[in-house]
């Protein structure tokens, strides 16, 4: 054990994946020598080399297409793209090809590989560096989709994301890459994909977040203790859900608020709530509210905190669905 | 205080065997006879799959299709300069490259009949599925050769793609990338002078597609693509240069001498009088000229050549129309290596489904 | 008046635009001597010449990065991309800069330009040509996205798209091409952007779709006329929807059954859904309900019709939520 | 039949003012008086206002910044080759070229400092707002390009990238466009030897970047890019080409003295020797030395100089600075024309909050 931030935590998963298996290749700007704009990749080129940690022209596209290639002929890829608003430009590699290869080659070839990226915003980030496009992925069928919430439960997510057979995005939520230390263990572990988490049990409302919205619910949850006995599911992986742990969750509280960073319109938070009501319907006391972002373009650092979702915005959300007749 | 000059590049040409099936002893590959015949079975075997296929999209039997007729040389010479080990990232145009390296045509007629089975690759094809978006596919490539370098697996690869691929940035992106990290990578680019209806021309402003390689510093050629012995010349040459890390980029100059798709009226865009041009230059009479020639066979033995072509062609379509409905398990059976809670309720309510 | 399929009606609402304004371009592989893959552009070239009816090298993300320039320097551009397939390549372009550029230049710069595209399966196309990919464009603020259902609504809805000020995402549902003929103005007439149509009035269930879905649906309330009486409305745009006239239907039905193309993971259904059962929450009576593609990789043709919403899928739906107690 | 060479290409370099400040005459733009000290203004004024950037920087009084140091003669004498009603669409780093065409610093800093109302464009500069995401920004300067040719504008754009963004397809789809249709466009490629920390060598196994051109078919040179002159030069040069409807690349071969922005530590990854080298070449004292040496101006004039531009950059960072809040409404205010109704809803909950 020792005590990590998520930077160390993935940096630590990284290292233990490179080491267990010489099929694990790290890409992408920066990664090698600079040791990622982060410091997610820090002094791994030295350990494994420039063939395994692998400095990469710019261009994002070629990185995930190569990637895939890879991917095809026996290697276990994990890409790094810089920034959450680089990746619009491997939407079409990731779409057209990568969710694909499975289906289209029936079987014989899969696409193993990692497509990680720090996502979200509140860090006083420039334009283009503070997106949260979780709900591009989830729509397209084939990827899975994870996002997690601390240190501990990076490190654990992303090595299950590397052995795991099929392609996987991976959301690190760049304002808690120094932002929480926890103790994390320096050995491989693997936390399942698929399975939420319950945070903290609570009987009035179920909160249903994930990533670094996940600290702001609980921030707002100790906000309205007083108030609302809150339930807080931790998603971790986006696509596919845990759909289970919700409606379970909702079936005792009768009530749900979904929290996250991307724009409303066709969010994930739209998945859930849809979900939820056709799946609970006779269970559910109050409408499933959605804490988002606004639909507009993410407002550069001096706005950005009227834009994301607040503790406060959460706080309100909560107590108006928890106290709904 | 200096003007001066940096760099000079310049980009060749080469043809082996003239359109009078004559060769050029200097440039020519070691041609043994098995080598000739190989290639002509395979131009041939294309040449007929393209026939049956077109017939058969016209009777409704089979989606829109793409015929290659007037590349068969070059995907013929280029896949036959390949060793089994291999890899071939294919286009959409190239089933005589496929089928050169021995592959089931009764796979290829499963898919263009659109169904996925055809699609299930058999484990011992180094080569993708096809890629409808174009030049998508190259980046892939530059992957493959990547982990071939690491995993020391002395393996080459090549990708197909057309003129008009060389537009886009996947193209130029994967050349720079093999570039950079010097990869076993062939990068065969099918000029057959159009996209679509656009011609080669107004496609780039560059004279030669060969020339893009510059941008990236590796190697290129552009060959007459019409002939067969030049193709799989500068293919050989580019797979010795592979297995030392250095890739190539090989511009193979023909024609797409039918329309693009069976949805397509290439009259609407291009003379018949340029077609007219091309066809004399078609490389399977142009390769049979140089065997008859040659007496490496005779004419008489060319028609049997055909023959068994054609039959092959017709059993491989009469297997694929035996292939029977494809259970509706089999849909969602590769989504995911596991299927998800979701698509196992979904699977439940598309089976309730009446059909 | 005239009678015109969707591919007379989108072509005369080109013809009329390119007449009528000067700034007006169109562009994309295969518009010009071609006339466009599917015969949209037909005759065009020759009326107006190559500098404005544009014949573009093959590269979809520079089509639409160049439209946007040509629209902040005083164009009018209308792209095409081929097919549904290739929009992921231009993704990159819509979401980093033509959804922003108003935003990001305080209105001094604007992006009024039409990416226009064929979409949706059933006509037995090859892989990668039967994509409803409306819901990426939704899910990202700036973008104006329109799916129209018939003809003379193509033609309408084009002609305002294209004389908007605001970027637009034209979704043409390819199987409705030249599957239905009727009555259309010669001259130019505009739909407005934003306003859901009502095609047939019920009591008993909503039933919201757009583009080549809205047939079928029409077919299957036919089917179950019977049992339910089905108000149909027909969204026309996408983003920003109309959620006025869905909420007015649902308050005077109470039930909802939405219908599209796409997988349902993320999809419009559910931004629709989740709204609704929020603002509708105490006038539901039954679960609403989505009819969709499933949440896999478009199947090849023999399968398509097992993926895709077919009537007797959606009369069943419908028929469900109708009569749900 | 043949082997043999299709086509040749070169690529030249241009330098006109060497390090000692010493020119050469046959290749140096009409140099007058007037430009000298134009470009010498706006090339210490962008070095003021980066030295204020950093200072804010490290005080928390401004977002990461990526210094433009040691790159002002490239920014410069390009900027300056251009007309007032030509384009200018750059990356992120061109700050210098902002200032050179007399845009506000204010706006500027308010951009830096994370406030959205320095990005309202004024009207009478013809610019687009930075563009971070790299390489993007390339088809925009075409499709420009294309709009003045088309409404006979005499326009001429000219798009500023850097190194690292020539890897990207973005940059080679937007040069094959402009090579098409001929289009009055300029590419000037900032090669500062660096992308974040990616040596120029192994961005491209090119020699030089001026060759990508060839891949579209336009002209190219590389310059010295230190050499303000060279800079002018060459790009007055491709304004005279783009007016007749011809593209050119331009390699503008500088360095970046600094990190790659505030967040980086360009120590991790180059050697202060390296950087030593550069530091000799240093743009603004190598003009400063020809312009004393001419004896245009005075070191006292010059100190006057300076001073006059940390003054005025000074009076942006408190105009900047004093802008105020901004008001909710304002950031819902232009994602379309008209507010949406979900729009009005969402801003009617954002008022609401309490902050
Ligand atoms: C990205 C993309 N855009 C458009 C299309 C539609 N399309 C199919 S083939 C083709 C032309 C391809 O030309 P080329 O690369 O020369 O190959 P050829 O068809 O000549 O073999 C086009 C535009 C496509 N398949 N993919
Ligand atoms: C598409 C994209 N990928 C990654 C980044 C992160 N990033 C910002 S600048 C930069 C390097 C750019 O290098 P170059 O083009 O040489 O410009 P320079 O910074 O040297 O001026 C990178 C990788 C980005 N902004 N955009
Ligand atoms: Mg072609
Ligand atoms: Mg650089």
């Amino acid at each position: 054990m020792a005590v990590m931030n998520m930077v160390d935590a993935l940096n630590s998963a990284l290292d233990n994946e490179l080491e267990r298996d010489p099929r694990v290749v790290v890409l992408g700007e920066d990664v090698g020598r600079d040791g990622g704009v982060f410091r997610v990749t820090q002094s791994l080129l030295k350990k494994y080399g420039e063939l395994r940690v692998v400095d990469t022209p710019l261009a994002e596209s070629a990185i995930v297409g190569a990637s895939l290639g890879m991917s095809l002929n026996g290697l276990k890829p994990v890409a790094e793209v810089q920034f959450d608003g680089f990746t619009y430009a491997t939407f079409d590699q990731l779409f057209s090809h990568v969710a694909r290869m499975r289906t289209r080659t029936r079987g014989r070839f899969t696409a193993p590989l990692v497509v990680r990226f720090p996502y979200g915003g509140l860090v006083r980030a420039l334009e283009h560096h503070s997106e949260s496009p979780e709900a591009f992925f989830c729509h397209f069928p084939g990827l899975k989709v994870v996002a997690p919430s601390s240190p501990y439960e990076a490190k654990g997510l992303l090595i299950a994301a590397i052995r795991d057979p099929d392609p996987v995005i991976f959301m690190e939520p760049k304002r808690l890459y120094r932002a929480i230390k926890e103790d994390v263990p320096e050995t491989p572990y693997i936390i399942p994909l698929g399975e939420a988490r319950v945070v903290q049990e609570g009987s009035d409302v179920t909160i249903v977040s994930y990533g670094s919205m996940l600290q702001s619910c609980l921030e707002a949850v100790k906000l309205v203790a007083g108030a609302a006995s809150c339930e807080v599911i931790d998603l971790r992986t986006l696509t596919p859900w845990d759909e289970r742990t919700v409606i379970d969750s909702v079936g005792k509280t009768g009530r749900l608020v979904i929290v996250h960073e991307a724009p409303r319109n066709c969010g994930l938070g739209g998945e859930i709530a849809a979900t939820i009501q056709q799946k609970c319907f006779y269970k559910l006391s109050a409408p499933i509210a959605r804490v988002t972002s606004w639909d507009i373009i993410t407002p550069l650092p001096k706005m950005e905190t009227r834009h994301f979702p607040s503790v406060s915005r959460i706080a309100k959300a909560i107590i108006e669905t928890a106290t709904l007749q | 205080m200096v003007f001066r000059s940096l760099a000079r590049f310049s980009v060749n040409y080469l043809q082996v065997l003239d359109e009078h099936g004559q060769i050029d002893a200097r440039h020519a590959p070691k041609l043994t006879p098995a080598l000739v015949k190989h290639a002509f079975d395979a131009m041939v075997l294309g040449r007929a799959f393209d026939e049956t296929a077109l017939a058969l999209q016209r009777e409704g039997r089979l989606l829109t299709y793409g015929p290659g007729k007037g590349e068969e040389a070059a995907h013929a010479g280029s896949a036959l300069a390949l060793r089994k080990g291999d890899w071939i990232v294919p286009s959409f145009r190239e089933n005589t490259a496929y089928l050169a390296r021995g592959y089931p045509p009764e796979l290829l007629f499963e898919y263009w009949m659109g169904d996925e089975r055809g699609q299930k690759m058999p484990k011992e094809h180094k080569m993708l599925p096809v890629a409808v978006p174009v030049s998508t596919q190259i980046p892939h490539a530059v992957g493959i050769a990547y982990a071939a370098k690491l995993l020391k697996k002395n393996e080459v690869v090549l990708t197909y793609f057309g003129d008009g691929a060389t537009s886009k940035g996947d193209f130029y992106e994967a050349l720079n990338f093999a570039g950079v990290f010097r990869l076993p990578v062939i990068f065969a680019c099918i000029n057959n002078q159009y996209a679509i209806s656009l011609p080669r021309e107004r496609q780039s402003a560059a004279r030669t597609l060969a020339q893009k390689a510059i941008a990236a510093g590796i190697d290129s050629i552009q060959v007459d693509g019409n002939d067969v012995f030049a193709c799989y010349r500068a293919t050989q040459q580019a797979v010795e240069r592979a297995r030392k890390g250095e890739p190539t980029l090989i511009e193979f100059y023909t024609y797409r001498m039918g329309d693009h798709t069976t949805s397509d009226e290439a009259s609407r865009y291009r003379s018949a009088k340029e077609v007219a041009r091309w066809a004399k230059r078609d490389p399977i009479s142009r390769l049979s000229k140089y065997a008859l020639g040659k007496k490496l066979w005779n004419k008489q033995h060319e028609q049997k050549i055909w023959k068994l072509a054609r039959k092959r062609i017709s059993d491989a379509v009469a297997k694929a129309e035996a292939i029977g409905t494809q259970p509706i398990e089999d849909i969602f059976a590769y989504t995911y290596s596991q299927p998800t809670p979701r698509l196992r309720e979904q699977l439940e309510e598309a089976r309730k489904e009446a059909v």
